[in-house]
């Protein structure tokens, strides 16, 4: 087939390069004209990336395990290379975020006017390098993705951020280099037992099993920031608070399922025994977040913070998910991750739209705003549901999916767990009940006007993969089966006796 | 051997250098201080010159000559390469400022070529005799040029500090080298070597020697804790110098101490390694912490330099020829760093003069984008966060440490990394986060300009491309040690 | 020579340098200190002779004696410190530092009672101290100098060079006022550089800033 | 008992201590320091010609001569830096220059 | 096509309108979305006809869903006897709640959002009742409840409203979170989540053990005590009933609708359509019992002291919908669903009938502001006697006599435990069915007038879009009950369901038509004596009302407050809620987690760097001193080192 010696990859990399480099010559006397261009190819060179991240999607052969779409070049030395490919778990993270970003740069459109070259450059090369992670086959190389977007980010929320952005950037950046730091010493011990950095390679490698505790451990401090499990997340809401609405739809949109994409990629098959042995801390760490950031959610003033708390009880399910090590589990968290990138990234991006008019993110400024803006209203209606979970939406699929694996697991993580559901509800429609509903009361408010024509764009993309994801998530599901299976039956047929891969009465139940 | 003509060749590119240097001490002398262009000029010929022949006459293959005083070899030849860029750069970012601040003076660009040639007998030192004469024809060149402003009150105290305790470590050193050699009964590195080989306890003399001969050379590479003239000397001496004195010095005795300690003690390497463990974290955590109150950009770069001294021995703390080829990756590449952040911090001058104080960068991403941009390239390159060069130098050296089982070592480093990496944000966030106070006038000088691009280039990640051929030749040269 | 008398006579040496030095750096008035620094050097240099390095013993006393510290004596009494005034505090570090002095010290004692005469050692020694009859001690420093150590003594040539750069650019100051005789320029002027015949016209007179010729 | 190496080792120790002595303790003026340099040499010549003569090798007054050579060089930059100093300071009080710190 | 008309037919009356409304215009939705589902009400009998009638059962399979291991199910129908049942209920109240809408709302500014409000909640409920698995029910039972949310909280400036959304919603949550362990059970049990799966195979576990929460237990208990507490919160059984009351703040069609004949009935329909798997634990069907039992009494002794119109038939619909759970309990699960078409009916009528009486009222609820006004809407109060002569079971005169008291025969005859305190207190239930329906209408249109001169003259029956619903659905609420007692609960039965409800501990349909008379005279006297209690208080002008509730002033306030419950509620969830969320943030997060995290890091790196920077003084004689320290201590170390050598 053509898209198999195609560097698809490898253009979709490169693309948001050019892009930004012939931003970087656009000149122009005129402010408004050179901004206006800037805006342009940005739109032109993300949608050009979609574009190919749907051949992705298009080629990628549901039926194997393998990585697909491979590249490997050698880079330094004999052991590092230029390696990237994708498979079940990593092709649809590509796709999500080359489906974010065109929707983030039409959402600055307007917001950001100053300094929009240098807005677009920061956006474009982020984006290269969150398709590098995800799609990075060479451990140094996906460090290299992962940490050299701390870069951009820090840059985003510094220049472009709210009031206390810069306590925020700094408490961003700092925050997630010192988890990764510890990640980085694993790595190189990893290298240097085996003795390459290849990541299928190191995938069926066999640690030894006093090795992997470490290992899983110093993986585990770069993840659990990033996803960001408690009691690690309170940059998160910081960080969200203070970002420009575009990095805040990434941020949480792509940067946070970098952690669970960690997991899956490394934690798990690397260290299988270690994972094993603390599952239960994940568990006890995630149900902790979602009980207790759902609560702290419920009694936010800011609406971004709100959404920010929202998001680390989301990621909760996702660790869950990943760590009951059955079909199920796995799968329902890498779809609540999709998910949760494009519903909270809607969020995000309904804030923005408030935000734009208003500049103010508290809660108790706004209010009926059903009656000025219904269009808006009835997006963000849809959005808070789809957070919520409510079947038919795509955050249900992946709930569901995790709870269903998790209580096959053990009932008592699907039973905790299940109580986020019911506050998720409480805090997104309290949510919805101060900003949309209510008597319209305040002259700012009133002239506020509905959703613009661009607005509308942003949104109705949104609005139908969210549904579309509920209706039909087998579209999302199928390219993991192959990968999620091999996943398993390679790295934990021997040990995982209860997992409902095989829910058999006889397994599963006792007499 | 008495009566011959000593093997010349080898030596070659340091008797032009000499030659050369005295040349043109003459037509200085004879021209007088507006020479001063002509002769730097020509210095940074002549050291481009005498870099040629090293790569034609001399070449990587292991040579001694001089009764086994010089050696050179691939290694030799690596960091001899890179003492030469240091030393070139730095002449070429001085003229703007020297003649500025009136102190331009021909005397220059020839004691940097004379220090250049004591950091060339460093790194070929292959006798305690040869590394002392080495080091102090370069220190003493040293000396003077952090004095060299001598009306600014700040140079001659910078040049007193750096004479006063450079004797007292040179007073160190030799008392080491004495007790070295009492004990053993030589000088010669490699006599020492198998001498140490083949004996089973050394002697208690020799590792308290080794200790004073390592006190003196962690002086000149400024570890902790003889590190504390850094900051004052930075601080004091004409910026060009602390470029200098950032670069070539710090590289060429770091080769002189790699060559000591693999060539001269490798029977010993139980004990050194725990010296070069100790200053190394030492020098990571203070070159870490104190850096992060610091509002004068030179001292921070000097507490920069520290922890980043810091870091290199980690390389050799591993004592493995993958640890020295970390080394000499990172060295390399924090060349690279520091010459361009000097020549960024020498482009910053307002109206009224020159300034040095971080918060003069306030805004600088909207007067001046590209050298914003390029401060900001160092800066995150320092602090070694990916997709720059400085990144590949830390994964080297902790990829060593690790391999040496020295993971709570690498684990430190790398907390340490996170401290520093405040106050390397802490410059970007000023210069893109805050608002503009005044801008600096534009005129910095084409070499100045030139510099600066050519280092933000090279730490781009435009590194990607180059870091291969790097590593192979710090491979290479690593190969070249006796281990 | 006798050996008790040998003995004796480094213990007079020894003591006046140990002396002599302790004095160096407690006397109170500098010049002073430059002067048992001198008498330091004298009495090592007795103890150099002692040792039967003799050459060494007067390079002591000519260069250093003679020339380095006449040279402190000389910026000390150039500088024109205000010798009288002696700051407090000096012993406000004694405890510590004197700890750790004399820790040091006992250190390097015990060094040097641990010093033996190993075999590696022997075999170590490239250039053996010829006997006196065969050479004198100069005579075979001299031989070693200018053979095996060219290289490091050019060096140090080199690092007097540096030295003497280094002096001057640091004090030698250019008065921009002074006019200096300079032969050379004298000598070269010729009639035709100094005056030059113009024919003036009435009512023009004449522009200086003609060129000639 | 027969004077040794031990003896000469002894007092170069002695000497060096008093050298290093010099240098912390002082707070008078740089050239005690300086001088303190000297005597730290001092030392270690003796220390080098006593381990020449015991060992029976020139190898150790070779070296002690060049350090006798590259000591009068560092005198000489030391006052010339010294003299600089003094000419924009007015003092060479140690505890004067701390013109820098942090 | 013909299935996935009539489930579909409401969406895109939903779609279209719900999108293109402002365009389309007030009337053009409004007769859409109303036909759509009149069309859909109209198929849904043919269906009826031929499935519950001619004996077909179908399974559609629309779309294919989820597939994750081996978890896979599918947008399906499966239509046999109960969903048809059902289709009727829902389609046909749905159709004319529409209808009726179109009057009631005639002057509400958002038409076109209200009713696609309302085609959107009756395709949710017929996806719930349609689904031939779990989860696509669980679909439509979340989709109802956000239609529900949305039409609750239809005015959304009025704080009450959406307050009592919010409440809807979230306590329905707490219901689903039963529901949805309860799913997860099943799967982990049978491997399936499909119903035909499931009751094929759940014999097998009839002794199957299983570990949740850490104890075993019977598992088929497990998930039937589960799936029951997602029915109690949709169905406001006692203690999640708390919203139903509340839920009164949406506009009346949707009180008719929504809470009280079609989705609140919902969980009576999950436990009736999961009688194969209830039928296996006795004890979980116990339970069913007594909470269905409780909630009969509960909600009518409730509802015997309110003044609010709507609320004292939300009471009455919590307590019906009690009547229908202990049915189930009792294994009667034809009589349960048989009063849940009959009640349907009537409570759809009562509600809009009472609906009527607050237009007539100009949106006055109040009944201590009524009264006497049984001349101005004649029509209005004709249907509402038919309504309360249904609910309050009076013999042969409405269809709620046929099926109330086939289900207090049926608790009696059932030798469930359990059984025997159902029907006691169904009976004292009765006794104040009666009481409150007749104090209602005695209040409402009898006695004297309290409401203003203005009101009183201007009130006048509603369109005819109001009254033709009203008067199809008061035949319905008067002749359902005879017309179809063979059928649901009679000799017909067991070829009217065809297997779709199962029963394995003996017919108890049949015991019950077999009690002794006392039984079966014991609710009409009950209803006798609070038809006559009612006229005592009310009809004749005295006091006696007021003075018991002096006399009583205690129990009267515990009745009036709800028995406290929605107090207890505030004060041992919400507010610790808050309490907890606002503590987690303050002190866990900001003083805590940050304080000793990246701030107290922080503040301490910044604190050594400052100590660490004061070593640095500036003096030549300190940095000797550090050098020789370390150089010291160095040396130290390899001396007393060697001290072993």
């Amino acid at each position: 087939m053509f898209l198999d010696s195609f560097p698809m990859l490898t253009l979709m990399m490169l693309a948001p390069i050019v892009g930004s480099l012939v931003i970087l010559m656009i000149n122009h006397k005129d402010q408004d004209i050179a901004d206006r261009n800037i805006r342009s190819v940005a739109l032109l060179t993300t949608i050009t990336v979609f574009v190919m991240s749907i051949f992705l999607w298009v080629g990628f052969d549901n039926n194997t395990a393998d990585f697909q779409f491979v590249e490997k070049h050698d880079w330094i030395g004999d052991s590092i290379s230029y390696y990237i490919g994708v498979d079940g778990i990593s092709v649809l993270f590509v796709v999500l975020t080359a489906f974010l970003m065109p929707i983030v740069v039409l959402s600055s459109w307007e917001a950001i006017a100053t300094r929009v070259k240098e807005y677009m450059i920061a956006f474009l090369i982020l984006e290269t390098l969150m398709i590098g992670v995800f799609s990075a086959l060479d451990i140094f190389l996906f460090y290299v993705f992962f940490e050299g977007g701390l870069i951009p980010m820090y840059l985003l929320i510094g220049v472009w951020g709210g009031a206390n952005r810069i306590y925020a950037s700094f408490k961003f950046f700092l925050y997630t280099l010192l988890g990764s730091v510890l990640m980085l010493v694993a790595v190189l011990y990893m290298y240097m037992q085996a003795g390459t950095t290849d990541i299928p390679v190191l995938m069926n490698y066999d640690f030894a099993p006093g090795v992997q505790t470490w290992l899983w451990l110093a993986f585990f401090a770069s993840f659990a920031v990033k996803m960001p499990m408690w009691p690690v997340h309170t940059w998160l809401p910081d960080a969200h608070v203070q970002a420009p609405t575009g990095g805040s739809v990434i941020l949480a949109g792509v940067l946070l399922k970098m952690g669970g994409y960690g997991f899956l990629r490394f934690s798990l098959p690397m260290f299988p025994d270690a994972t094993h042995e603390f599952a239960w801390l994940v568990f006890a760490l995630s149900i902790i977040a979602i009980i207790y950031t759902s609560l702290v959610a419920l009694v936010q003033e800011d609406i971004k913070k709100l959404i920010a708390y929202s998001s680390v009880a989301h990621m909760g399910f996702v660790t869950i998910g990943i760590f009951v090590l059955n079909p199920n589990g796995i799968e329902g968290a890498i779809f609540t991750m999709l998910s949760h990138g494009v519903v909270s990234g809607a969020l995000f991006l309904t804030v923005g739209v408030i935000y734009d008019r208003l500049h103010t993110r508290e809660i108790s400024r706004y209010g009926g705003l059903a009656n000025n803006m219904k269009m808006y209203a009835v997006i963000f209606v849809l959005f808070s549901m789809a957070s919520i979970g409510l079947p038919g939406t795509s955050g249900f699929i992946g709930e569901f999916l995790v709870l269903n694996g998790s209580f096959a697991y053990n009932s008592w993580i699907a039973f905790f767990a299940a109580f986020g559901v019911i506050l998720g509800a409480a805090y997104m429609l309290y949510l919805v009940r101060r900003l949309i509903y209510g008597p319209l009361d305040k002259d700012d408010v009133k002239a506020m006007p509905d959703l613009s024509l661009r607005e509308k764009i942003i949104f109705a993309p949104l609005v139908a993969v969210v549904l579309w994801m509920g209706i039909y998530p087998n579209s999302f599901l199928d390219p993991l089966h192959a990968t999620v299976e091999n996943l398993i039956e390679t790295r934990f047929s021997n040990n995982v006796g209860h997992a409902a891969q095989d829910v058999t009465p006889d397994a599963a139940v006792g007499r | 051997m008495n009566g011959n003509i000593p093997e010349l060749l080898p030596v070659l590119p340091e008797i032009v250098l000499a030659i050369g240097a005295m040349i043109l001490l003459m037509l200085g002398v004879f021209q007088g201080n507006k020479s001063y262009k002509q002769v730097a000029n020509l210095s940074v010929l002549l050291l481009a010159i005498a870099a040629l022949l090293m790569f034609t006459q001399v070449g990587g293959e292991r040579q001694t000559t001089f009764n086994g005083m010089f050696v050179t070899d691939a290694f030799a030849v690596f960091m001899k390469t890179l003492t030469y860029i240091g030393s070139g750069v730095a002449i070429l970012l001085s003229g703007k400022f020297l003649t500025e601040h009136k102190i331009a003076k021909f005397e220059f660009p020839i004691l940097i070529i004379f220090a250049t040639l004591g950091m060339m007998i460093m790194i070929s030192a292959n006798n305690l005799m040869s590394l002392y004469i080495g080091l102090e024809l370069q220190s003493l060149s040293l000396y003077v040029l952090a004095a060299m402003n001598r009306d600014r009150l700040r140079s001659t105290e910078a040049g007193l500090k750096y004479f006063v305790l450079g004797a007292l470590s040179s007073g160190m050193l030799l008392y080491g080298i004495s007790l070295i050699y009492g004990f053993a009964g030589t000088t010669e590195f490699d006599v020492l070597a198998t001498s140490l080989r083949s004996d089973g306890t050394p002697a208690i003399g020799i590792v308290i020697g080794l200790v004073f001969l390592l006190a003196g050379l962690a002086f000149k590479i400024s570890a902790v804790p003889f590190h504390m003239w850094t900051p004052d000397v930075y601080e004091g001496s004409p910026t060009p110098v602390t470029a200098f004195f950032a670069a070539a010095p710090k590289v060429a005795a770091l080769a002189l101490l790699v060559r000591v300690l693999i060539n001269g003690f490798p029977g010993l390497t139980h004990e050194w390694q725990q010296v070069i463990i100790f200053i190394s974290i030492a020098s990571m955590l203070v070159g870490a912490f104190v850096a992060l109150v610091q509002t004068n950009i030179k001292r921070l770069m000097a507490y920069s330099s520290i922890g980043h001294i810091g870091y290199a021995l980690v390389g050799l703390a591993a004592g493995t020829q993958g640890g020295i080829e970390a080394l000499m990756v990172y060295i390399a590449i924090y060349l690279t760093m520091t010459l361009g952040a000097f020549a960024a911090i020498l482009s910053m001058r307002k109206p009224e003069g020159m300034v040095e104080d971080i918060d003069d960068l306030a805004g600088l991403s909207q007067t001046n984008k590209p050298m914003a941009v390029a401060i900001a390239i160092f800066m995150f390159s320092l602090a070694g966060i990916p997709l720059l060069a400085g990144f590949f130098g830390k994964w080297y050296i902790f990829l060593a440490a690790v391999e040496a089982g020295l993971i709570p070592l690498a684990i430190i480093g790398f907390l340490a990394s996170v401290v520093a990496c405040y106050y390397y944000l802490r410059v970007i966030k000023i210069m893109f986060f805050d608002e503009p106070t005044a801008s600096f006038d534009g005129e910095h000088g084409g070499a100045v300009s030139f510099v600066v691009g050519a280092a933000a280039v090279l730490n781009s990640p435009v590194s990607f491309l180059l870091i291969s051929p790097l590593v192979a030749a710090a491979a290479w040269a690593s190969g070249a040690l006796l281990f | 020579m006798d050996i008790a008398l040998a003995d004796l006579i480094f213990y007079l040496f020894a003591s006046i340098t140990v002396a002599s030095g302790l004095l160096v750096i407690s006397a109170k008035n500098p010049v002073h200190s430059v002067l048992w620094l001198i008498l330091a050097f004298f009495s090592a240099a007795g103890l150099f002779v002692l040792m039967g390095a003799e050459f060494l013993a007067m390079l002591l006393i000519v260069v250093y004696v003679g020339a380095v510290a006449v040279l402190f004596l000389f910026v000390v009494m150039m500088l024109d410190i205000n010798f009288t005034e002696l700051r407090k505090g000096m012993l406000q570090h004694l405890p510590l530092g004197g700890l750790i002095g004399l820790v040091l010290l006992g250190e390097l004692l015990t060094l040097g009672v641990a010093w033996n005469f190993g075999d590696n050692v022997a075999q170590n020694v490239s250039a053996p101290t010829p006997t006196l009859t065969d050479t004198t001690n100069t005579e075979a420093l001299g031989h070693l100098l200018y053979t095996d150590y060219i290289f490091v003594f050019q060096t140090s040539g080199l690092i007097l060079l540096v030295a003497m750069i280094g002096a001057i650019v640091l004090t030698l100051r250019d008065r921009p006022g002074v006019r200096r005789q300079n032969i050379g320029a004298q000598n070269l002027r010729k009639p035709a550089d100094a005056f030059k015949l113009v024919d003036v016209e009435s009512g023009k007179g004449v522009s200086l800033s003609q060129k000639k010729g | 008992m027969s004077v040794g190496l031990g003896h000469y080792l002894t007092v170069a120790a002695i000497l060096f201590v008093f050298g290093i002595f010099g240098i912390f303790l002082n707070r008078k003026n740089v050239i005690i320091i300086l001088m303190s340099v000297e005597l730290m040499l001092l030392a270690v010549n003796i220390n080098l010609v006593a381990f020449s003569t015991f060992l029976g090798d020139m190898v150790g007054q070779v070296f002690a001569m060049f350090i006798l050579t590259v000591a009068a060089a560092e005198a000489a930059i030391g006052l010339a830096i010294l003299v600089v100093y003094f000419r924009s300071r007015g003092s060479i009080a140690v505890e004067d220059i701390n013109q820098m710190k942090g | 096509m013909f299935f996935e008309s009539i489930v579909f037919l409401p969406l895109i009356g939903f779609l279209v309108v719900g999108m293109f409304g402002r365009q389309l215009g007030d009337q053009t939705s409004q007769i859409l979305t109303s036909l759509l589902v009149s069309i859909a009400a109209l198929l849904s009998w043919f269906a009826f006809a031929d499935v519950a009638l001619g004996g077909n059962k179908h399974t559609v399979h629309v779309l294919d869903w989820v597939n994750s291991g081996t978890l896979s199910f599918s947008w399906a129908f499966k239509i046999d006897t109960l969903t048809a049942v059902m289709l009727v209920v829902v389609n046909s109240v749905s159709a004319l709640v529409h209808w009726y809408s179109m009057g009631y709302m005639s002057e509400d500014p958002d038409k076109p959002r209200f009713f696609a409000y309302l085609s959107l909640f009756t395709f949710a409920m017929l996806m719930l009742v349609t689904s031939d698995n779990l989860v696509q029910m669980f679909f439509g039972w979340e989709g109802v409840g956000l239609a529900s949310y949305l039409l609750i909280g239809f005015w959304f400036k009025k704080p009450s409203a959406n307050a009592a959304a919010i409440k809807a919603f979230v306590v329905n949550r707490v219901g689903d979170f039963g529901f949805a362990l309860g799913i997860y059970g099943v799967f982990l049990l049978t491997g399936s989540v499909e119903f035909d799966v499931i009751f094929a195979s759940i014999a097998n576990y009839e002794q199957t053990e299983i570990v949740f929460l850490g104890s075993q237990y019977h598992a088929i208990t497990v998930i039937c005590l589960l799936l029951f507490i997602g029915a109690m919160g949709k169905s406001a059984q006692l203690g999640l009933h708390t919203w139903l009351p509340d839920a009164m703040e949406g506009p009346t069609p949707v009180s008719a609708l929504i809470h009280a004949a079609t989705m609140v009935t919902a969980g009576v329909f999950l436990v009736a359509r999961f009688s194969p798997v209830f039928e296996f634990s006795p004890f979980a069907l116990t339970v069913v019992t007594y909470v269905g039992a409780a909630t009969a009494l509960f909600a009518a002794s409730v509802g015997l002291v309110q003044n609010d119109i709507k609320r004292v038939i939300a009471y009455s619909t919590c307590s019906q919908l009690g009547y229908m759970f202990f049915a189930l309990g009792v294994s009667a699960y034809g009589a349960a669903i048989f009063h849940l078409f009959t009640h349907a009916f009537f409570k759809a009528l009562l509600f809009l009938g009472a609906g009527s009486v607050i237009h007539a009222m100009h949106h006055e609820q109040d009944m201590r502001k009524m009264g006497g006004i049984y001349k101005k809407i004649p029509i209005t109060y004709i249907v509402m006697i038919i309504g309360t002569l249904a609910i309050t079971g009076v013999p042969y005169l409405g269809s709620g006599f046929f099926s109330k008291d086939m289900i207090i025969e049926a608790a009696y005859a059932a030798d469930r435990q359990g059984a025997e305190f159902a029907f006691v207190l169904s009976i004292l239930a009765a006794l104040m069915t009666s009481f409150y329906s007749w104090r209602l209408i005695f209040m409402t249109f009898h006695g004297k007038t309290r409401a203003d001169d203005h009101t009183f003259d201007h009130a006048h029956e509603g369109p005819w879009t109001m009254v033709i619903p009203l008067l199809i659905l008061a035949v319905g609420a008067f002749g359902a009950g005879a017309f179809f007692y063979d059928a649901f609960v009679g000799d017909g039965r067991f070829a009217f369901w065809n297997g779709s409800l199962i029963t394995t501990a003996g017919d108890v349909l049949d015991a019950a038509h077999h009690v002794p008379f006392a039984v079966k005279a014991a609710p009409f006297i009950a209803m006798f004596l609070g038809l006559f209690i009612a006229i005592m208080f009310y009809m004749r002008g005295s006091d006696i009302a007021q003075r018991t509730a002096k006399t009583w002033d205690g129990l009267y306030a515990f009745l009036l407050n709800k028995w406290y419950f929605d107090e207890l509620y505030n004060l041992i969830f919400i507010r610790p809620a808050f309490w907890l969320g606002r503590m987690f943030w303050k002190r866990g997060d900001e003083d805590t987690i940050d304080g000793f995290g990246p701030n107290g890091v922080s503040s301490l790196v910044a604190n050594v760097a400052g100590r660490v920077r004061k070593l640095q003084t500036g003096y030549v004689y300190h940095y000797a001193f550090a050098m020789i320290i370390g150089l010291a201590v160095v040396v130290t170390w390899f001396m007393t080192q060697s001290g072993t050598h």
